[in-house]
């Protein structure tokens, strides 16, 4: 099965002219475009039954609790989740990291311990750990890469040594690079470590089982699956969760508050403080219909074949003037190309291609540790999802030769 | 193609591939600034020995973007040698040509700028960075940084 | 000036129809409907301009960060802020007061210390001191309630001993009590404490200037302010927000990161970790315009005379069959009715109403300390907002007389 | 009025107005088991005595609205003398009324429930509730909490 052809007209932003140019947008690494139902989702939520959640006897709010309680129903089949107790909704994957890292490793993490993350991180899984070993004086120990951008394993033994929580990317969002966590979880498991799993960039382009993964938390963000902003996820498993204390504290997550203290909620309510993203857990929801009607497998069949499609396009076009990051084998890697090209700095890269309504993204991609191991300040990172194709790509090839032109004076 | 080339001068090009003035001073006698934007990650790190109220010496390291580098580059050309007063003058008036138009540049500020009649010079080859507003932070990074560093030397 | 008389229509949920009836929304004090203005300036961003704002250079993610930025600063007008640097965005009102609690008091409290709250505060200003105090050992206290429903200043100056935080809210959710904020904060201040103020129910609802105030720090939410949901705004000064550290980490908030820590933002993108909420944002921007277009004065106004002419109706109608909880007097309190009928349950009453469309709350309104000075398990809130005018007072007050005639067999 | 009238039934009310069994027994020999309605705040506090495999006594003590109450009220006059399996049959049957069908039950369970015939008999006044999908938990409550106390009793 392959994706529709019509997709683009799905997505009412992708008709935008820029600079008298349709609109070419490679940047959905950084946030997708929404296709219509997810817009008119919201619209609907706030045109016809927008009221607070749960503490409602009249009908509106009946209604719009039953519905975000759906979604987050059909997000926890979405990831093959055994039940929508372990869905928590923060609002950002980023969020979701500060909930681990504050609630399980404040409870856990203490001088001696560690952590592992890997040298492709993202912030939003460095800096919450960083944040809490200043105060509890834990170890945060790194995996490293191959020359390629694979995660190297050859030591993975020996570093997992000492460790309590594995916390590492699905895939990375500067490299492209799938990682086995599968087995890393089998690994850390066997070490007595819990697992965290980023799968912001994962969860929108392939299908997603966390049972198969093997993790014990998830943390993912809507924006990037065709959501809306301001909502992301944090999956766990049931026993975890139950056993971590709250996060932020407030009205819904609590079953009892006296002047003494309070009483937290059962799951997932515990860790959803004061009044939840409604409007983007419906929108959520509505996105999450949207990638299973269409096939996560055909989805990401898709993005292979077009990454296969730009990587060569690309290299037969410029060969060596042309630097590509990250795997070559389109099937180790996701539809994110960072590439450098010439000595054109990824900043004026980004600013001619804008001229011709080709949207990358130019910089360090909120990964500044493996800026550092790559050598660069920035790089030009063009990517992928479901509504992009060939002639998205043509336009992206063709586009670095105008460039090519201004820089050769 | 919509001010591209005018952005892109060739001027810039050598400045951003031959920069000039790059290196580092001893600190002290040199005083050091450092100039960072979020947006890009572009860096501008300055050294600059202050003489008799003049800035005698001044080098550069950093990484950025083409307007970022060629732009500190010409900076270092264009204050070598020059008053701290006449630096911030020099200052206003290149932001005014971005388009910057601060709040304390008030009338009386603004006849002094004329009455000082400082030229621009390869400066003015920036100019074309106006049509680009998200670029105008890069190019006015390095002057921001020196302006940092200047007000430190009175702090 | 009055608010104009057609304002129902500019609120596209309330021409729904609920079990026959036209929908009579008194629940704004939950959360408010949302103007057209509203859902479109989001539907326009969704469109049009989408895409991960401050770190991209081309056309849509440069035009993405101008609106939010430029929403930051109308909402920082709007509250009379001295400059946009100092309005954070959060998910709700109460992530702000968990930022205030772990941040600020993080930093600051220990034990010896004491955080001065108030008897009508909602779970939001409650819990989060709680959590924190459970690990730093300082002294939560409380400020009295006179029979009446206000604050009891008569012991305030003994009650401020020792104390670093006074946080409280500027009008309370349940009683409508209008909170005299700026001499508490005087008499704080004098006593070397910080004042926070919840104001989430106060600035949807009177003219708001925290100079006025006379606040360090202003917690609000956007969605009872006729915008979205999943957006809420701490307000603090900016001395005081520099002086604290980091809340959640991640991207955004930092300058750089390396392998052995972090270097943070500037203000306020220090405190807003991961992709922020865009679309909430431009959202609440909207809002914002429309309460300044429409004045609030003019809404305050309006407030008071339909709060009045509810009190007299229910009292003429029902006499000594009715408890009405709070100051008398509707000069001293805002547009929140929380009402005992005979005795019926308020879960009780809300149904019966739900059945003639009107909808008001029943339950504890996350003040559960509160209930229990009142010494009830729940109330009923009617609760105003521009958009209701004396018609739905009318039905509200005639319904009543459902509720008594279903519960006299 | 749409169900309302069926909803708060007469007998519904007295019920709420008089409730049976309040109280509260001694702890140990009694067991005590809690429950909370987070939608409204409603509360039911059971304390129960088994003996010889049966409920010998059951009092209440808690707060809600009318049909968490009387419900409650009913359950402890329906249990009262019944031994545990009955009542674990019992409530089976009332969810069941309540349009909740547990995924546990089996269709040889539903067989035991009718071979049993045992009958609701006053509970079938809360049948009203099925159209209030919201209030469905205010009468499930006491339920619910009755059978986690006679789980925790094997626990
Ligand atoms: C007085 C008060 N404070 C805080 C809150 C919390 O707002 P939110 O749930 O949007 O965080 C509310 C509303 O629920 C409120 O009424
Ligand atoms: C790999 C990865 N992790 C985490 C994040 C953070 O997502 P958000 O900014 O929505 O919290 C991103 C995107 O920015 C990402 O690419």
């Amino acid at each position: 099965m392959t994706l529709p052809s019509d997709l683009k007209d799905r997505f009412p932003l992708l008709s935008q002219m820029v600079h008298g140019h349709q609109i070419v947008y490679l940047d959905s690494a950084a946030s997708s475009q929404k296709p219509a139902s997810v817009i008119d989702a919201m619209n609907n939520y706030y045109r016809t039954i927008n009221a607070n959640v749960h503490r409602g006897a009249y009908e509106i709010a009946a209604q719009a609790t039953e519905e975000m309680e759906q979604a987050r129903t059909r997000i926890a089949t979405f990831i093959g989740s055994d039940s929508p107790n372990e869905v928590v909704f923060t609002k950002n994957a980023t969020e979701s990291f500060n909930l681990i890292a504050r609630s399980w490793g404040g409870n856990a993490l203490s001088q001696g311990d560690a952590v592992l993350i890997t040298d492709m991180e993202h912030h939003a899984n460095i800096v919450p750990w960083q944040i809490l070993s200043a105060e509890k004086g834990f170890e945060i120990r790194w995996l490293p890469l191959t020359p390629e951008g694979l995660l190297d394993l050859s030591h993975l033994d020996q570093l997992l040594d000492g460790v309590k929580m594995v916390s590492i990317t699905a895939m990375s969002n500067v490299l492209g690079t799938l990682n086995p966590v599968a087995e890393i979880a089998e690994r850390a498991h066997a070490a007595g470590a819990l697992v965290a799993v980023d799968g912001s960039q994962y969860v929108p382009h392939l299908p997603t089982d966390v049972q198969e993964l093997n993790a014990d938390l998830l943390c993912f963000t809507g924006h990037k699956m065709c959501g809306p902003t301001g909502i992301g996820v944090l999956w766990g498993r049931e026993e975890i969760l139950d056993s971590m204390p709250p996060f932020l504290g407030g009205g819904e997550m609590i079953l009892d508050v006296r002047r003494d203290g309070f009483t937290p909620n059962e799951l997932p309510h515990k860790f959803e403080a004061g009044t939840p993203p409604i409007a983007e857990i419906i929108g959520l929801g509505a996105a999450v219909d949207f990638l299973s009607s269409l096939g996560m497998d055909n989805i990401r069949q898709h993005e292979i074949t077009l990454t296969d499609y730009a990587l060569r396009s690309l290299k037969d076009r410029y060969g060596e003037e042309l630097v590509i990051h990250g795997p070559s084998d389109p099937a180790q890697r996701g539809g994110v190309v960072s590439l450098q090209y010439r000595d054109i700095h990824p900043h004026d890269l980004s600013q001619v291609l804008d001229q011709r309504g080709i949207c990358i993204r130019a910089g360090h991609h909120c990964a500044k540790p493996l800026m550092k191991e790559l050598g660069v300040g920035a790089t030009s990172r063009a990517s992928f999802y479901l509504y992009n194709n060939e002639a998205d790509v043509d336009a992206l090839v063709d586009s670095l030769e105008l460039a090519g032109e201004l820089f050769s004076v | 193609m919509s001010g591209l080339e005018e952005l892109y001068k060739e001027i810039i090009l050598d400045h951003y591939r031959n920069p000039r003035h790059r290196g580092e001073l001893d600190c002290p006698p040199a005083h050091k600034s450092e100039g960072f934007n979020p947006l890009c990650g572009d860096e501008v790190s300055l050294t600059f020995e202050i003489e008799d109220g003049s800035i005698k010496q001044l080098r550069i390291t950093g990484q950025g973007c083409s307007i970022s580098q060629a732009s500190a580059s010409m900076m270092a050309a264009a204050v070598q040698d020059k008053s701290i007063e006449d630096v911030r003058m020099l200052s206003r008036e290149f932001k005014a040509m971005m388009s910057i138009h601060e709040e304390t540049m008030a009338a009386a500020d603004q006849e002094t700028v004329s009455a000082a009649s400082l030229t621009l010079g390869d400066l003015e080859a920036l100019k074309g960075v106006v049509k680009f507003p998200v670029r105008i932070k890069c190019a006015t990074l390095s002057w921001n940084t020196l302006l940092t560093g200047l007000d430190d030397l009175d702090g």
